[in-house]
C-alpha cells in the first residue's frame, strides 16, 4: 500500500469535511475533472523545468555558457524520463513486497501493466500519474544544475545524472512517497520539500565542493549576463509551481486549492522580506533579489503546502527568505565554495526550512489541516528533523561517492582552456548569440 | 588633415552631434566603447556579491578634419560635451595622411 | 448575496440551455472539472503579469529601464497578494451587510473561513475563487506600470500601488462583482472591462499626467529596446487572457467555451484590422501594431466575452483596433501626455469600447446570449455607460490625490541624474545585460 | 457522422475496458472534466504558435529577420482565426451531406448555431472543440513559416496562407478527421501526423523549391543569432505539444493519459538519439541538436500518440530522430534546396516516420490498443501509407499551383536590396534590438 | 609604416576582408560603427511615432601595414567596397611608427 | 604624445589594465573588436552545417601618452597580454598631436 497516497487520503479525510463529498465519489473510477488537474499539473512542472528553470539559469551565467546550462536542463529532461520509464518509476512505485520499506520493484519496468488506475485511491489513470511523477524526477537533478554550472563535461554531467537518479532520488522518493520507511515513520512531505529540494540542494552542495570553484571565482567579475531571462525564467518557475504543489493533491479539490493559495502567499512574503532585507543591508532592493525571494519561498511553502494555512504560509515564506538570504549573502563567501547559482543556498536552506517549519504549522490551531490523530506536535517536528536529516546524509554521502567515482575514470572538469573559452563553444561548438 | 578622436559621455552624443554639424562637418563615425579613468564606476550587486564596474560605458566620436577646422570642432566637441563632472572624456588629434570617398575615388579633402 | 456571480448564473440559466443539465448538478458540492479549469485559469493570469506583462513592458522600454519595469511587475504581484489575503479579498467579497452596496467587510481578512465553497453557488473551492480574484488584483495596477514606466521612483510606486488597491481597485471590484451598487444596477462586467481594463487605463492617465514627461520626451528616440520580447510577451499575453476570460465563468461549462471562441475572434479581428489601418496610414504593417492590436482585442472583449457571439466578438474587436489605433498614434501626440506604453491608450480606450458595445451586442438577436427579462438594449448600454462613467470620475479623482499625497511627501519621480542613467542601475545597482 | 471521433471511440470502447465507466457516463451532457481539460489544451496549443514556434523560428534567423518571422506566426494566428470562423470549421467538420467524403458543408458558417455539444459524442460545448481545432489550423501554416522565412514578401504570406488553408488544410482535415474518405478507408491519425505534419512539411518543401534560396546561401554563414530563444521556444513546444497530443483524446481520460506519456518518452528518446547520431558524427553534440530531436520526436509520435505504447514510443522517436538528422543534415546540402529552418526536414519527414510505423505499433502485441476488429497490421501499414502518399501528392500539387499563381500576380520574393537589408526594416519598419 | 582606416557597408565586410587577403595582408581588426554622413537613415516606426535613425550601421576596418602596401591596400578596398551609391564610405591613412607583435616582441614591418 | 593601440586576447584585459596602472597611466578606453590573423577561428555546427569563424573576439585598447612613457606602456601591454600562443595581438604607436580634458579645457600632456 503507498503511504504516502494514504496519509494524504487519511489526513484529507480526518481534516477537511469540505472535500468529504468528493472522496467519497466512485472509488476506483478515473474522474475527468482530477484527470484534467493533473495533466495540466504535469504540464506544469515541465514547464518549471524547460523553458522555466533553464532560463533561470541561463541568464546568470556568463554569456558564453549559456547554452550549456539549458543544454544541459534539456539532456536531463530526456535522459531522467527515460530511465523514469525504463526502471524508475517502479523502483520508486512499484510494490517492494518484503522490501518495500526500502525500495519498490521491478515489475512496472518499461511500464508494463499500467494502464489501469493510479495506486492509492486517487481517481486518475496510472499513465498520468507516472508522468507526474516524472516531471519531479526530471526537475530534482536539474535544479543540481546550478551548482556546477560553467566547469562541468557534458559527459560527466550525464553519467552524474543517471546515476544520482537511481542511487539517490529513487529510493528516497520510495521512502517517502513510494511506501517505503519514512513515509512509515510519519515523515510528511506535501510535494518535495526533502525529496526534490533538500536533495537537490546537498547534492548541490557537495557537488561544488568536489568540483571546485570556477577559475577565477570570486577575484573575476562573474555578472549574470541576462537579468531578463532570469526574471522570465522565474515568473515561470512560480506559474508552473502551482502545478508543482497544488497537483501534489492528485485531485482537482480543495486540497489543491489550499495549497495554491499557501504557495502564493508564502512566495510573496518570502519575496518582500528578501526585498526589504537587501534594501535594508546594501540600501537597494534589486529584481534578482526580489526573484530569489520568490523562489526560496516557493521551495519552502513546497512541503507544508497542503497541511498549513495562511499564517503557516507568511512564516514559513518570510523565515525562509531570511535564511536563504543570509544563506546565500554571508555564509557562501564566508565558507568560501562555489554553488554557482545557489542551488544549495536557495533550494537546501529553503527546503530544511519548509519541511521543519511544516511540522509546527500543520496544526489546526496555527490555520493547518491538523496532525494525525494523537501525534503530538513535538513528536511531528522530530519526525521531520528525522526526515531531513536522513536525506541530507544519504544524499550527501552518495553523491560523493558517485562524483569521485567519475572524476577517477572519466574526469568530472573542462580543462582551463575549455572553461576560459566558455562550455558553449568547447563542448558544443555553439555560440548562444550571434549578433 | 587630422583625425580627430573624442571620448565622451553616452546621453551628450546628440548634443555634440549637432555641435559639429553646426560647424559644418558632414561625416562622423561613431562607436560604443568603455572608459577607464578618473571618474569611478557604479557598483553592481547580484545577490549579495558586489561588483565594482570601472569600466563605464563611453561614446567615442572619429571624425576627418580639415586642418583649418581643427580647432573650431575642439571647441564645439567641448562645449556640448561639457558637463563639469569627471568623466567628460578627452579629444585627441592625430595627423591625417590621406583620405579616400570610396563611391567617388576622390581624396584628400574632397573626401572629407 | 453575491450580486455578480448570481447575475451570472442567472445569466446562463436563461440563456443557456445547455448548460443546464450542469448547473443542475450537485450544488453546494465541489466540482472536480469546474476546480481542474480554475486552478488553470489562475495560473494563466499569472502567466499574464509574470512573465507575460513585464517582458511585454520590458521590450518596449530603453534597455537601461528593462529591469525596472520587471521589478516593479514582481514587486506589486507579491504586495498585492499580501494585502489580498489581510484585507483585499473580504473588503471586495466578503458581505457587507448593511454597508453592502458600497463595501465588504473585514470577516474574512486574513483569509479566515474559507475552507468552504465558494460563494454564489459555484462549484470550486473558496480557495479557488479567492485566487482567481487575486490573480485579478494583481494584473490591474501591473498593467499602470506601462503609464509611469522609466521614471518613477520605487517606494513611491509601492505607497501608489497599496493605496490604489485599497481605495480604488477594492471598492470597485465590490461594485461590481461583489455585491455592491453597480452590479445590482445591472452594470454587466463580464471579465473586468471596467473593474479592470478602464479602471487601469484611467489610472494610467492620471499617473501620466501627474508625473510628466519622460526627460526628453518626445524629441528624443526612445525605441523599444527588445521587440522580440514584446511580441513574446504578447503571445503569453493572449494565452494567459483564455484564462481570464473563460474563468471568470468560474466553471468549465458552455459560457467558457463560448468566452475563449469570441476571445480568439475578438483578438484576431483587432489584430489584422490595426495591421491593415497602419499599412494604409504609413505604408507598412508592423510587428507592434499587430501585437498592440491583439492586446486591444483581448482588452475589449473582456466585458463581453461571456456574453456576446461571433458577430459581437469581430464588431468589438474591429472597433476597438481603430479606437486604440487612432487614441495612440494621434490623441496621444495631440495632448503631449506621456503613456509610455500606452496604458491608457489600449486598456482605458478598449475597455470602454468593449463595456459599451457589450451592451449592444449581448442581445440575442445579435448572437449574444441575451438580456435579463424586461430589459431594453437602449436601458442596458446606458447602464453600461453609468459603469464606465463612475469607473473613470471615481478612480480618475482617487488616483489624483492618491498620487498627490505621495508627491507631497516622499516624492514620486526619481532625479535627472537617475533618470538619465537609467533605473536600473540607478534605483536596483544592476543591468539586464552584460554580454 | 464524424469518423474520426467514431473512431476514436470505437478503439477505445474496444481497447481500452479502464475508460468504459467513463464513456458510459452522460452521453450527451457537457463533462466540467473534460471540457477543463479541451480549455486548457487548446491554451497549450496557442502557446505552441505564439509564443513557442514563433520564438524558436526567430532564434534561428538572423537578427536582421527575426521580427518578421514572429510577425508571420502573428499574422497566421490572426488570419487563420477569423477564416476558421467564417468557413473553415463548417467545411471541414460541418455535414457534408452527399459530399460528405469529399468536403463538409457551410451550414456552420459565420459559427451559427454552434451553441450546443460538440459532435461525435463528445462530452465537451461545441465551442470548445471549434476552438481545439481552430489552433491546430493555426500552427500548420505557421510551421511552413521554417521553410520560406527570411525572403517571403509579407503580403504574398497572407494571399498564400489564406488559399493553402482554404485549399489545402481544410479538405485534407475534412478527409481524416471530418468524416471524409480518408478516415472512412482506415486511415488512422491520433492528432495530425498527415494533416499538420506532413501536410506543412511538404508545402514547406514546395515553397522553399519555388521561392528559391536565400541570397548568399549557402556560401555566406547564416547562423541562429539568438540560441537561447531558440531553445526556449523548443521548450514551449514541448509543453504545448501535451495540448496537442493529449487534447486530441478530446476527453480528460485514460487515452490522454496514454498520450501524455508516450508524447514524452518519444521526444525524450528521439532528443538523446540525435544528440549521440551528432556527437559521433561530429564529434561534439550541441543544443541545438538536441532540441531539434526533441521536436522530431514530437512530431513523429503526434499520430500515433493515443494509440502506441512505451515500446512504440521509443522505435518511433528513435527512428524519427535518426531520419529527420539525416534529411537535415545530408539530403538537405545534397539537393541543395533551401528550407531555411527546416520545416520539410523535421515535420515533413518526422511526420511520414509517424504515421508509417503507427500503423505497427498500434498492434496489442507491441503495446498498443489494438487495431480495429479484423484488420490485420500489413492492411492498416498500407492505409498508412494510402493516406501519407494522398497528403503529399495532392498537397504539394496545390501548394504549388497557389506560389505560381501567386507569383505570377503580385510576385512571392523580396527585391535583393530588400533582402540584404533584413525583412524587418525593409518590410515592417522596425528592428528586433536597440540596445 | 601607415595605419590604415575604413569605414564601410556592413555587407561589404566579406568581399573587402578576400580584396585585402588577395595582396597579401595577413591582419586586421574590425568593428561595429554607426555612421553620420550623406546617406540618409532608414525611419522606425513604433506606435505611431517615427524615429528618423541617422547613425547607420557600419563596419571600421584597422589594418597596420607596410608603406608600399598603402597603394594597393587602399585600391583593393575602394573597389570592393563600391557600390556607387551614398554610403559607401571612407579610407583614411595614419601615420604609424612602431608595431610590435605581442606574441615574438617582433617590432616593425615583421609585427605586421 | 602617441596614441597607443593594442589588440589582445579578451581574457587579457584585466591583466592588462593592472599593469598600465601599475606604471602610472590613469586612462584609457576600450572596445571590443574582432581580429582577423594567423590564429585560425572555432567551428561553429549548426543543423549539420558548419560555419568557420575567422573573426575571433578581441579587445582593442587606445590609449594616449606622453612620449617618455611609451616604452614602458610597450613592455607593461607585452608583458600582461603575452601567453605565447598565436593570436596574442599587436601594438601600434601611432604620433598625436593634441589632447583635450573636456572637463577643463586642460590640453596636452596635463591632459592625458
Ligand atoms: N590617456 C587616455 N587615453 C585614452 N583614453 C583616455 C585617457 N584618459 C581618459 N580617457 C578616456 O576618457 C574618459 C574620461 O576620463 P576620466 O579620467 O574618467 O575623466 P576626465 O576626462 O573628466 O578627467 C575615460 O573613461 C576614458 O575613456
Ligand atoms: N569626415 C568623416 N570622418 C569620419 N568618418 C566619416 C566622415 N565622413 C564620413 N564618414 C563615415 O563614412 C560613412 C559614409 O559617409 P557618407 O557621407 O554617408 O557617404 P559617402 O562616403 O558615400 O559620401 C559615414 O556613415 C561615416 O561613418
Ligand atoms: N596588420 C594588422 N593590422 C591591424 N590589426 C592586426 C594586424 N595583424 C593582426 N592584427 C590584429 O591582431 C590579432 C592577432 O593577430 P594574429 O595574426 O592572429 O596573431 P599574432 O599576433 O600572435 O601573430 C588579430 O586578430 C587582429 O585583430
Amino acid at each position: 500500500m503507498n503511504e504516502r497516497l494514504f496519509r494524504a487520503a487519511r489526513l484529507l479525510a480526518m481534516c477537511l469535511p469540505l472535500c468529504a463529498p468528493v472522496a467519497a465519489a466512485a472509488a476506483g473510477e478515473v474522474d475527468s475533472g482530477d484527470t484534467a488537474w493533473m495533466l495540466t499539473a504535469t504540464a506544469l512542472v515541465l514547464l518549471m523545468t524547460i523553458p522555466g528553470l533553464s532560463l533561470f539559469y541561463a541568464g546568470m551565467v556568463r554569456s558564453k555558457n549559456a547554452l550549456s546550462v539549458m543544454m544541459q536542463c534539456f539532456a536531463i529532461t530526456c535522459l531522467v524520463s527515460v530511465l523514469w520509464a525504463v526502471y524508475g518509476y517502479s523502483l520508486a512505485f512499484g510494490d517492494g513486497g518484503e522490501l518495500q520499506a526500502i525500495l519498490g520493484s521491478l515489475e512496472k519496468s518499461f511500464l508494463v501493466g499500467v494502464d489501469g488506475i493510479a495506486p492509492g485511491g486517487y481517481r486518475i489513470p496510472e499513465t498520468v500519474f507516472i508522468m507526474f511523477q516524472l516531471s519531479f524526477a526530471v526537475i530534482t537533478p536539474a535544479l543540481i544544475v546550478g551548482a556546477f554550472a560553467e566547469r562541468m563535461k557534458f559527459s560527466a554531467m550525464l553519467w552524474f545524472v543517471g546515476l544520482w537518479l537511481t542511487l539517490v532520488y529513487v529510493p528516497v522518493a520510495h521512502w517517502v512517497w513510494g511506501g517505503g520507511w519514512l513515509g512509515a515513520f510519519g515523515v510528511l512531505d506535501f510535494a518535495g520539500g526533502t525529496v526534490v529540494h533538500v536533495n537537490a540542494g546537498v547534492a548541490g552542495l557537495v557537488t561544488a565542493l568536489v568540483l571546485g570553484k570556477r577559475r577565477g571565482y570570486p577575484a573575476t567579475p562573474m555578472m549574470p549576463h541576462n537579468m531578463v531571462f532570469t526574471l522570465v525564467g522565474a515568473g515561470m518557475l512560480w506559474v508552473g509551481w502551482f502545478g508543482f504543489n497544488a497537483g501534489s493533491a492528485l485531485a482537482a479539490d480543495g486540497i489543491a486549492g489550499r495549497a495554491v493559495l499557501v504557495t502564493q502567499l508564502a512566495t510573496a512574503v518570502a519575496a518582500l522580506v528578501w526585498m526589504i532585507v537587501e534594501w535594508l543591508d546594501h540600501g537597494k532592493p534589486s529584481a534578482l533579489g526580489i526573484a530569489s525571494g520568490a523562489v526560496a519561498g516557493l521551495v519552502a511553502i513546497t512541503p507544508a503546502s497542503g497541511y498549513v494555512g495562511a499564517l503557516g504560509a507568511l512564516v514559513i515564506g518570510g523565515s525562509a527568505a531570511l535564511a536563504c538570504f543570509y544563506a546565500v549573502t554571508r555564509a557562501k563567501p564566508a565558507f568560501g565554495y562555489d554553488d554557482a547559482l545557489d542551488c544549495f543556498g536557495v533550494h537546501g536552506v529553503g527546503g530544511i526550512v519548509g519541511a521543519l517549519a511544516m511540522g509546527v504549522f500543520v496544526v489546526k490551531s496555527l490555520g493547518g489541516v491538523g496532525l494525525p490523530d494523537g501525534v503530538p506536535i513535538g513528536w511531528q517536528v522530530a519526525k521531520q528533523v528525522m526526515g531531513v536529516a536522513v536525506t541530507i546524509i544519504y544524499d550527501g554521502l552518495f553523491t560523493f561517492l558517485i562524483l569521485k567515482g567519475i572524476d577517477g575514470t572519466i574526469g568530472l572538469r573542462v580543462t582551463d582552456e575549455q572553461e576560459t573559452a566558455g562550455l558553449d563553444i568547447a563542448l558544443h561548438d555553439e555560440r548562444g548569440y550571434n549578433l | 588633415m587630422k583625425f580627430v578622436v573624442a571620448v565622451i559621455k553616452p546621453f551628450k552624443l546628440h548634443d555634440v552631434r549637432e555641435a559639429l554639424s553646426r560647424i559644418g562637418l558632414q561625416g562622423l563615425t561613431v562607436s560604443e566603447v568603455k572608459g577607464f579613468g578618473r571618474q569611478k564606476g557604479h557598483a553592481e550587486l547580484y545577490r549579495g556579491t558586489e561588483y565594482r564596474l570601472d569600466l563605464l560605458p563611453k561614446i567615442k566620436i572619429e571624425a576627418a578634419l580639415d586642418d583649418d577646422r581643427v580647432e573650431q570642432a575642439i571647441e564645439a566637441i567641448g562645449q556640448a560635451a561639457h558637463t563639469g563632472e569627471v568623466g567628460d572624456g578627452k579629444i585627441f588629434v592625430l595627423p591625417l595622411e590621406q583620405s579616400v570617398r570610396i563611391r567617388t575615388d576622390e581624396t584628400g579633402k574632397a573626401a572629407l
